[in-house]
C-alpha cells in the first residue's frame, strides 16, 4: 500500500518541468537569458497573490477582494510617496492599508459568520469604490528611483530582488502552514470547523489571521507591482484574481478546504508563467492563451480523477 | 474594466472582418519566410475590440506595403500589468522597434527603459507614454483640440448656449478619455458659462448597453437635459439608442467619439448628431510607417507627406507626430467610410 | 414549511422596500411605470441568468462561466443572422437553436462536474477562459450590429403587448416556469434534495449525477435564452458586452437568500435580489449620488445585506434549539 | 423454495487496506425481526450497505432476495425491490417538508418531468405518521424537528413504502424511551403484516424484546445465527466479543475529598435555569435526564461554546472567566461532545493531528515550530494506553470504527491534562467491549485526580459508573441521588416532570412524551 507513489505536487512539478523543457526545445528565444530574466521578474507579483489565495482556500473560503486589497495598498504607499514621505513609511502605510482591508474581511467572516465568498464579493466592490473615491480613477505615479529598485533591481547582480522577496515569503508561508500551530489549526479548521471549536480552538482568531495574512501577501505583491510599474491605479493586478484561484486549485488545493500545499501552488504558478510566456513568444493569439490555460486546468484535474480511479482499482485488486 | 482609448463601438462589416483575418494570416507566413526584414512590434491597449482591430488592419497593411514584419500583439484585458508582460516578451524576441499604446503611461516606463537598453527603438501611439523616454510619439489628434472640438460640436447641435448636459465616459480611470473630458470641460467653462454639467462623468464600462441604461436614467432624472457628450466609442451609440427609443431626437443632442459605420443608424434619424473621430486604420498604418523610419534611423518632418496617410504635423519638440485634425462624421458623410 | 424561507426572503424584501421608499422621495420619476419598465427590461438578462444560477447554488455549486457562455451563444446567433432569411421563421429558428447551443455548452460543464467530479468553481473557471478566449479569437471582438440582423428579429425585439416590452414577458415566462419546475416536478424536488443532503439523496435513489447534469444544462439553456434577450435588447452582439457579469448574477442570487452551502433558495427570492441590485443601479443616478462614491454605496449595501441576513439566520437558528424551561415552583 | 426472504452468503467486502467483511452470511425469514449484532467495527453497517446497494460486495458472494438473484447495484435497485434502509446517521432532507421527506424516493424511477401531486403526497405521508401515532405538521421543514422526531420521520418513510424488508441501523440511539416503545409497537405491527425487519442495536435488552433471531458478526466475520430461545444475553456477549464480560454495578462509594468544581446560578434563556452543582475530588458525577432536558446545553455553556446568560464557575479555588472554548481549555476544562463525527473529530485528518489539537501550543520547540517527534511520541503513548486499533498514528480518523474514534477523542483530552472532563454520552453507539474499556478509563482518570462529569441517558451506565447522580428535567436540576441508594425507578421519577408546562404549545423538543426508560 505504501509503494513509491509520487505526491500530487511532485507530479505537477514534473509537468511544469516537462513544459519548461518542451518550450525550451521548440520555442526560439524561450531559453534566452533575457527571457528567463523577464520571467523571473514577472513571477513574484502573481505568485504572492496566488499564495494568499491558497491560504484562504485552505480554510474553505475564497477572497475575491484580494486584488483590490493589493491595489488599495499600492494606493496607500503611492499617496505617501507623492506627498513627500520616504520609502519606508510609504511601505508601512501600504501594508497597514492592506491589513485594514484584511481585518474588515476577517471580522465579517469570523465574527458575523457570513460565507467568505459573499463577504469578499461585497468588499471587492467596496474597496474598488473606495479607491475610485480616493483617486478619482486616476493613476498615481512618480515614485523615488530607489523605490523602483524593489521591483526592478537585482540581488547580488543576478537574481531579481523581487524574486528574493517572493522566495522568502514562500518559505515563510510554508513554515507557517506546516510547522506553526496556526498553520495546523488552519488545516484542521478547513476540514471541520465545528471540531476545532470543540477542541478549544478559537476559530475566529484563526480566521482573522488568515485574512490578515492573505492581505499582507497582497500588500507585498502590491509593493512589487507599484515599484515595477512605477504607478498605481484602481485596477492594479485585477487580472490576477481568477487566475490566482485557478493557480491554487491547479496546485492541488481543495476548494472545500482542509488541503493545500505551498509547493503545489508554486508549481501551478510556474506552469501558468511558462505557458503564457511561451505562447506569447510563439506569437499565438492572446485569446488562445486563455483557452490553453483553461484547458490545462480542466485537463490536469481530469487526469487526477482518472489516476485516482486507477490507483483505487489497483489497491482493490492488490488486496 | 476595459478602457481603450476610443475603441470603436463599431461593427466591422462581415467582409471587413474577414479581411482582417486574411491579412494576419499572410503576415504570419511572411514572418516565417524572411528573417532579415525589420521587425516592428505594435502593442495596443488590448486586443479584440473593434477599434484596435481597425488599427491592426492598417498596421498589417503597412507591413505589406513597406516590406516590414509587423507583430501586432497585446493583452486581452486593458490591464497595465498584462501589457508590460507582453512588452517584456517582445524584448525577448528582439524586435527592432516597439510602439505601445500604454494602458497606464507610468507603468510602462521601466519596461520601455529596458527595451532601450536592449537597443530597441521605442515609440508610443494612440496614447502618449513618458515623453522623455520615447523616440517618437504618434498622436491621432491633439487631445486638447479634440476635447474642445467635441464640446463645440455639442453646443452647435444643441442650438443654444445654455442648459443642462451630461458627460458619459468609457471608464473613470482611462487617462486619454479623462484628458478629452477635461479639455471639453475647459472649453465649456471658458466660452459657454451658462451650460451646466449635471453630474460627474458617468462611467459606462465601455459597454453600449450600460451607456444605454445610464442614459435612460439620466433622461428621467434630468428631464430638462439638452445634451449628452459621450466619450469612448460604445458610449455615443448607447446614448443615441436611448434618445432614439424615447423619441427625444429633437430635444436632446448627442455628440461623441464613434466610428462612422456604427453611428450610421443613429445619425440617420438624428438621435446621434455628430460622431467625432479619426481614422484608426490610418493610425495603425502611420505607426508602422514611422516605426520603419525610426528603425532605419530617420525622423519625420513637419508637413511631410506619408503615403497612404497624408500630410502630418510634427510638433516643436521634433518627436510628437500628429496625424490629422479630428474628423466629423454626420448624417451626410457617414456612408462614405468603411470603418 | 417555508416559515424561515419566507423570513430570508423577507429581509431582502425589507431592504428593497426601504430603498424604494427613499428613492421615491429623492426622485419623482422613480415610481413611474416607465422607469420600472426600463428597470425590468434592462435587467432581463441578469434576471434570466440569476434564475438558472439559483438552481446551481441550491445544489451547492456555482457557475462562473455564465457570462462567457451567454456571449458564446450570442455570437453564434449573430453569425447565423447573416445566413437567415428575413422571415418570422428565422426568429422561431433562433429560439430553437440558441437554447440548444447553450445546452450543449452547459452540458459540457455538467459532465465535468458530475462525471469527472471536478469542483464546479474550477470547471467553470476553466470553461470561462475557454469560452471567452474562443469567442475573442473568432470575432476579434468585433460587433455585429443591427444592420446585419433580419428585420423580423428587429420587429420581434420591438414588440410590446399592453405597453409592456416583449422581453419582460420572456423574463416572466422563464421565472414562472422555473418556479414551477422547482415546486411541482420531480427533477425540481431532486435539485432541492441533493442540495439539502447529497448523501441522503443517493440513498433514496435520486441520481445525483443526473441532477447535477440537469442544473448545468438548464443553466446553459437559460444562457441561450439570455443570449436572445441580450441580442434583442442591445440590437447588437458585443463580444465584450457581458464581461464580468457572472459576479453580478451570483450576487443577485445570494442576496435573494439562496444559501451558498446549498439546499436553500427560491425563485421569488432571486427575483428580489435582482431587483435590489437593479434599483441600486437605477437609483444611483436618480438619487444623484456622486459617481466616485457609487461603488462604495453598492459594496456597502451588499456587505450589510449579507451580514444582516446572516445575523437574522443565526437568531432563528438559536430559537430552534430552545428547551421549554420549567418555571420556578 | 426456502422461506427466507433474504439470503446472503459468502459476502466479502474489502476497502483499501481493510477487509470489512469476510465471508459473511445473513439469512432473514419472511416476517421475522432479525437482530444483527457485533462490536464496533464488526461490519454491521457495511453489510447493510452491501445489502442496500451502496457498496458492491467483492466477487464470489451470493445475494438472493425472495429466492432470486437480487441484482442490486445501486440504492434505487434495492428500493424498487422493496428494501428500505434506515441508516445510522439518517437520510433526511433538512430543507424539505415532512411530507416530502416521507414521500421522497417513491418515484425515483419515474421520468424527471413527472408532476408532483402534493395532495396524494400529503395523504400518504399523513397515513404513515398516523400509524406511528405521530402528530406533526406535514408542511413543517424537517430541520425544525427534534432528532427523535426526525428518526420517526425516517421510520414513517419506510412504512409508507410498503417495503418487504426494513433495515434499522441503531434506530433507538437517539429516541426517548416513549418513542422507543412506539417503535416496538410498530415493529410488532410490521411483523403481523409479514414484513421482515433487520434490527441493529448495541442495547441487548432491547434486542431480546423485539428480535426473533440473531446474527452475530465479529471482526468482519460471521459467528453464527441463533433463535432467541436458544441463547441468552451472556452467551450472546461472549460470541460478540469472544470473551465474557460482566456488567457490574458500582457497589463501593468513592472516598470523597475536597470540592474541585462548582457551578453557581447558571442560566441561559431557553436552555437551562438556576443550575447549581458541585464536584468533589475522586467522584464521578453523572448528569442524566430525558432527551432534551438541557444537559448538552449546560455542558457546552460550561465549556464556553454556548455562553450562559448568567452564573459563575469555580475550579480548584479560582473563579473562572470563560468566553470561549479556548478559555475553557486553558483553564483545564475538557469536553467530549455527543456528536463524535461532527464535533469530536476532524475526520479527514490523521489521528496525530486530532490527538494533539488542544495541546499543540505546548508541543513547540525553541523556534516556536511544532516538534513533530514529540507530537508523534505523545500520540503513540495514548494510542497504546487506550488501545486504539489500528495503532497507526498517521491514519485518517474516518478509517476507524466508532469505538476507536471515541478513544481518540478521549485521548485528545487526556493529552491536554485537564482538571475537569465533561463527557457527553460517552458510549453512544459503542459496543459492550469498548464500553467497559471506556468506563474503566473514566475510573482511572478520577483516580489520577481529574474531575469527571458524565452525561448519559443510559441508566444502566449511570448506575454502574457514577458515584453521584444529578437528574435534569426541563432545563433544571430536578434532584440529586447517591448512586448506592439509587435505582432506575428513583431516577425516572425525578426525570419525569409531573407538572405540565404552562404553555401547552408543543415545543420542538422530544421531551413531551414520557415513558419508562429501559
Ligand atoms: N468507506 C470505508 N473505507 C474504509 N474502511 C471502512 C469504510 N467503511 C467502513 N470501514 C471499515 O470497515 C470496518 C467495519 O465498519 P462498520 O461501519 O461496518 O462497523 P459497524 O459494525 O457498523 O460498527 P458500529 O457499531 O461502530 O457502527 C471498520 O473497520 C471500518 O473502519
Ligand atoms: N442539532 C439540533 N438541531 C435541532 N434541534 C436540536 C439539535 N440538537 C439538539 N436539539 C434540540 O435541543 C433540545 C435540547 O437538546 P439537548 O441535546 O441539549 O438535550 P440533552 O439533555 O443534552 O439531551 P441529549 O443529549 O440526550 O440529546 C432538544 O429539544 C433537541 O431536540
Ligand atoms: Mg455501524
Ligand atoms: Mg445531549
Amino acid at each position: 500500500m505504501t509503494n513509491i507513489k509520487l505526491s500530487k505536487e511532485s507530479v505537477l512539478g514534473l509537468i511544469a518541468l516537462a513544459i519548461f523543457v518542451g518550450l525550451s526545445l521548440f520555442t526560439p528565444g524561450f531559453l534566452s537569458s533575457g527571457n528567463i530574466n523577464s520571467m523571473m521578474f514577472q513571477l513574484p507579483e502573481f505568485g504572492l497573490i496566488a499564495l494568499g489565495m491558497m491560504v484562504v482556500i485552505i480554510t474553505g473560503g475564497i477572497d475575491l477582494s484580494i486584488t483590490y486589497i493589493a491595489a488599495f495598498s499600492g494606493v496607500g504607499a503611492a499617496l505617501m510617496m507623492t506627498n513627500g514621505f520616504g520609502i519606508f513609511p510609504a511601505i508601512i502605510v501600504g501594508i497597514i492599508f492592506a491589513l485594514a482591508c484584511g481585518a474588515f474581511n476577517g471580522v465579517v467572516v469570523s465574527k458575523i459568520g457570513v460565507p467568505p465568498i459573499l463577504v469578499t464579493l461585497g468588499t471587492m466592490v467596496l474597496f474598488e469604490g473606495v479607491i475610485l473615491a480616493i483617486t478619482n480613477g486616476n493613476a498615481i505615479s512618480g515614485f523615488p528611483d530607489a523605490y523602483s529598485l524593489i521591483g526592478n533591481g537585482y540581488y547580488l547582480g543576478i537574481v531579481p530582488f523581487s524574486l528574493v522577496i517572493f522566495f522568502v515569503f514562500t518559505i515563510i508561508t510554508g513554515l507557517l502552514l506546516n510547522k506553526s500551530t496556526w498553520g495546523r489549526r488552519v488545516y484542521m479548521y478547513g476540514s471541520n470547523d465545528l471540531a476545532t471549536l470543540f477542541s478549544g480552538v478559537k476559530n475566529s482568531k484563526v480566521l482573522m489571521k488568515v485574512y490578515l495574512y492573505a492581505s499582507l501577501l497582497a500588500a507585498v505583491s502590491a509593493i512589487i507591482m507599484t515599484s515595477r510599474y512605477n504607478s498605481v491605479k484602481v485596477d492594479l493586478g485585477s487580472s490576477y484574481l481568477l487566475q490566482s484561484v485557478a493557480a491554487a486549485v491547479l496546485g492541488g488545493t481543495n476548494i472545500h478546504g482542509g488541503y493545500g500545499k505551498v509547493m503545489g501552488t508554486i508549481y501551478a504558478v510556474l506552469i501558468f508563467q511558462f505557458i503564457r510566456n511561451g505562447l506569447n513568444l510563439m506569437g499565438v493569439h492572446s485569446s488562445l492563451v486563455d483557452v490553453v490555460i483553461g484547458a490545462i486546468l480542466i485537463a490536469v484535474l481530469t487526469l487526477n480523477f482518472f489516476s485516482d480511479k486507477l490507483s483505487r482499482q489497483k489497491a482493490k485488486a492488490a488486496s | 474594466v476595459s478602457e481603450e482609448s476610443a475603441g470603436s463601438g463599431g461593427d466591422e462589416e462581415a467582409d471587413g472582418a474577414e479581411e482582417t483575418d486574411n491579412t494576419s494570416e499572410e503576415g504570419n507566413t511572411e514572418e516565417a519566410e524572411s528573417d532579415d526584414e525589420l521587425e516592428i512590434a505594435v502593442v495596443p491597449k488590448l486586443v479584440g475590440i473593434p477599434y484596435f482591430n481597425a488599427s491592426e488592419t492598417g498596421a498589417e497593411q503597412a507591413g505589406e506595403d513597406l516590406g516590414v514584419n509587423v507583430e501586432y500583439t497585446g493583452p486581452t484585458e486593458a490591464d497595465a500589468a498584462a501589457q508590460v508582460k507582453v512588452i517584456e516578451d517582445l524584448i525577448s524576441q528582439d524586435v527592432d522597434a516597439i510602439a505601445v499604446a500604454p494602458n497606464d503611461p507610468a507603468s510602462v516606463e521601466p519596461v520601455l527603459k529596458k527595451a532601450k537598453e536592449n537597443d530597441i527603438h521605442v515609440m508610443d501611439w494612440d496614447t502618449p507614454a513618458d515623453k522623455e523616454l520615447v523616440d517618437l510619439s504618434v498622436k491621432q489628434v491633439d487631445d486638447e483640440e479634440f476635447g474642445r472640438h467635441m464640446a463645440e460640436k455639442l453646443v452647435e447641435a444643441m442650438g443654444t448656449e445654455e442648459g443642462e448636459i451630461a458627460i458619459l465616459t468609457g471608464g473613470l480611470s482611462a487617462a486619454n478619455l479623462n484628458s478629452w473630458i477635461d479639455a471639453a470641460q475647459s472649453e465649456l467653462d471658458e466660452n459657454y458659462p451658462d451650460i451646466e454639467i449635471v453630474s460627474d462623468k458617468i462611467p459606462t464600462d465601455e459597454k453600449q448597453q450600460v451607456a444605454y441604461q445610464k442614459t435612460l436614467d439620466l433622461l428621467k432624472s434630468y428631464p430638462d437635459l439638452k445634451g449628452v457628450l459621450a466619450v469612448s466609442t460604445p458610449a455615443p451609440l448607447g446614448a443615441a439608442q436611448a434618445v432614439q427609443e424615447k423619441g427625444l431626437q429633437d430635444e436632446v443632442s448627442v455628440v461623441g467619439s464613434a466610428l462612422p459605420t456604427d453611428s450610421e443608424p443613429f445619425l440617420e434619424d438624428g438621435s446621434l448628431d455628430t460622431a467625432v473621430l479619426w481614422n484608426p486604420e490610418q493610425l495603425g498604418y502611420l505607426t508602422v510607417a514611422l516605426g520603419k523610419m525610426l528603425a532605419e534611423g530617420e525622423m519625420p518632418e513637419d508637413g511631410q507627406e506619408i503615403e497612404g496617410v497624408g500630410e502630418i504635423t510634427v510638433e516643436d519638440d521634433g518627436k510628437t507626430v500628429i496625424m490629422a485634425p479630428p474628423q466629423d462624421y454626420t448624417k451626410e458623410n457617414a456612408s462614405e467610410f468603411d470603418f | 414549511m417555508k416559515a424561515l424561507l419566507k423570513q430570508k426572503e423577507f429581509s431582502v424584501l425589507a431592504i428593497v422596500i426601504i430603498i424604494c421608499v427613499i428613492l421615491s422621495f429623492v426622485s419623482p420619476v422613480f415610481l413611474t411605470v416607465g422607469n420600472w419598465m426600463d428597470i425590468l427590461e434592462g435587467n432581463t438578462v441578469i434576471g434570466i441568468l440569476a434564475i438558472g444560477m439559483t438552481l446551481i447554488i441550491i445544489t451547492s455549486d456555482i457557475d462562473v462561466s455564465v457570462a462567457a457562455l451567454t456571449t458564446a451563444v450570442a455570437v453564434s446567433i449573430g453569425f447565423m443572422f447573416q445566413y437567415l432569411p428575413d422571415s418570422w421563421f428565422s426568429v422561431v429558428l433562433i429560439f430553437l437553436i440558441a437554447p440548444l447551443i447553450g445546452m450543449l455548452l452547459g452540458a459540457f460543464n455538467g459532465i465535468l462536474v458530475s462525471k469527472i467530479q471536478i469542483p464546479a468553481i474550477v470547471v467553470t473557471l476553466g470553461t470561462l477562459n475557454i469560452f471567452s478566449g474562443l469567442v475573442l479569437y473568432f470575432t476579434n471582438g468585433n460587433y455585429i450590429n443591427s444592420t446585419q440582423f433580419p428585420q423580423s428579429f428587429m420587429a420581434f425585439s420591438n414588440i410590446e403587448i399592453l405597453g409592456i416590452p416583449i422581453l419582460i414577458y420572456l423574463f416572466a415566462l422563464v421565472a414562472v416556469s422555473t418556479w414551477f419546475i422547482l415546486k411541482y416536478t420531480l427533477i425540481g424536488r431532486s435539485v432541492l434534495a441533493i442540495g439539502g443532503n447529497a448523501q441522503s439523496s443517493t440513498r433514496v435513489g435520486i441520481n445525483f449525477k443526473k441532477v447535477k447534469m440537469f442544473v448545468f444544462t438548464y443553466m446553459g439553456f437559460l444562457g441561450g435564452v439570455a443570449a436572445i434577450a441580450q441580442t434583442s435588447y442591445t440590437t447588437a452582439v458585443d463580444p465584450n458586452g457581458l464581461m464580468g457579469l457572472e459576479l453580478t448574477v451570483i450576487a443577485a442570487v445570494v442576496l435573494g437568500g439562496a444559501n451558498i452551502h446549498g439546499g436553500r433558495g427560491s425563485i421569488p427570492g432571486t427575483l428580489l435580489g435582482v431587483l435590489l441590485l437593479a434599483i441600486m443601479q437605477n437609483g444611483m443616478i436618480l438619487a444623484r449620488i456622486d459617481t466616485f462614491w457609487q461603488n462604495v454605496v453598492t459594496g456597502a449595501i451588499i456587505v450589510i445585506a449579507v451580514s444582516y441576513d446572516e445575523i437574522n439566520h443565526r437568531r432563528n437558528q438559536a430559537k430552534l434549539a430552545n428547551i421549554d424551561v420549567k418555571e420556578a415552583s | 423454495m426456502s422461506d427466507y426472504i433474504l439470503e446472503m452468503e459468502h459476502i466479502s467486502k474489502t476497502f483499501p487496506g481493510v477487509k470489512a467483511l469476510d465471508n459473511v452470511e445473513l439469512k432473514v425469514k419472511q416476517g421475522e425481526v432479525h437482530a444483527l449484532i457485533g462490536e464496533n467495527g464488526a461490519g454491521k453497517s457495511t453489510l447493510i450497505k452491501v445489502l442496500a446497494g451502496v457498496h458492491e460486495a467483492d466477487e464470489g458472494g451470493r445475494y438472493l432476495f425472495e429466492g432470486i438473484d437480487a441484482d442490486i447495484h445501486r440504492p434505487l435497485d434495492a428500493t424498487l425491490k422493496g428494501i428500505s434502509i434506515i441508516y445510522q446517521d439518517l437520510s433526511l432532507f433538512p430543507n424539505l417538508s415532512v411530507a416530502e421527506n416521507i414521500y421522497i424516493g417513491r418515484d425515483s424511477n419515474k421520468k424527471p418531468w413527472t408532476k408532483i401531486n402534493w395532495k396524494s403526497m400529503k395523504e400518504l405521508a399523513g397515513k404513515a405518521l398516523d400509524e406511528l401515532e405521530m402528530d406533526i405538521d406535514l408542511n413543517k421543514r424537517v430541520e425544525l424537528l427534534s432528532i427523535a422526531q426526525q428518526q420517526m420521520i425516517e421510520i414513517a418513510r419506510a412504512l409508507a413504502f410498503d417495503s418487504k424488508l426494513i433495515v434499522m441501523d441503531e434506530p433507538t440511539s437517539s429516541l426517548s424511551s416513549g418513542e422507543v416503545e412506539k417503535l416496538y409497537r410498530v415493529i410488532d405491527k410490521l411483523k403481523e403484516r409479514g414484513i421482515s425487519v433487520i434490527f441493529i442495536s448495541h442495547k441487548l435488552k432491547e434486542l431480546f424484546r423485539v428480535s426473533d433471531r440473531f446474527t452475530v458478526l465479529r471482526d468482519g466475520q460471521f459467528v453464527g445465527s441463533y433463535d432467541v430461545e436458544e441463547i441468552d444475553e451472556q452467551q450472546l456477549i461472549k460470541r460478540m466479543v469472544g470473551r465474557e464480560v460482566v456488567y457490574e454495578n458500582n457497589t463501593q462509594k468513592a472516598a470523597v475529598g475536597e470540592k474541585v468544581f462548582e457551578v453557581k446560578n447558571f442560566s441561559k434563556e431557553g436552555n437551562f435555569k438556576d443550575i447549581n452543582l458541585s464536584l468533589y475530588e475522586g467522584e464521578i458525577l453523572a448528569v442524566t435526564g430525558l432527551v432534551g432536558s438541557g444537559r448538552t446545553e449546560l455542558a457546552q455553556s460550561i465549556f464556553g461554546v454556548n455562553k450562559a446568560d448568567e452564573g459563575t464557575l469555580w475550579l480548584n479555588g479560582k473563579d473562572l472567566k470563560i468566553n470561549s472554548s479556548e478559555d475553557a481549555v486553558k483553564q483545564g476544562i475538557a469536553y467530549v461532545p455527543e456528536a463524535r463525527q461532527t464535533q469530536g473529530l476532524v475526520l479527514e485528518q490523521s489521528i496525530v493531528n486530532n490527538m494533539t489539537l488542544p495541546v499543540i501550543d505546548a508541543l513547540r520547540n525553541k523556534l516556536k515550530l511544532i516538534d513533530r517527534k514529540v507530537e508523534k511520541e505523545l500520540t503513540e503513548q495514548y494510542i497504546k494506553s487506550l488501545d486504539v486499533r489500528p495503532s497507526m498514528p498517521d491514519l485518517a480518523a474516518d478509517k476507524l470504527s466508532g469505538g476507536n474514534q471515541q478513544k481518540v477523542v478521549i485521548g485528545k483530552w487526556l493529552s491536554a491534562q485537564p482538571k475537569l472532563l465533561i463527557i457527553d454520552e460517552p458510549t453512544n453507539g459503542i459496543d459492550i467491549g469498548a464500553k467497559t474499556e471506556i468506563h474503566k478509563l473514566l475510573r482511572r482518570m478520577v483516580k489520577e485526580g481529574i474531575g469527571v462529569i458524565m452525561i448519559s441517558s443510559e441508566l444502566p451506565e449511570v448506575l454502574s459508573v457514577s458515584d453521584r447522580i444529578l437528574v435534569m428535567s426541563r432545563g433544571r436540576i430536578a434532584g440529586e441521588l447517591n448512586t448506592l441508594e439509587a435505582d432506575q425507578e428513583k431516577v425516572m421519577n425525578l426525570a419525569l416532570d409531573t407538572e405540565e408546562p404552562e404553555d401547552k404549545r408543543q415545543p420542538e423538543g422530544a421531551e413531551s412524551t414520557v415513558h419508562q426508560e429501559v
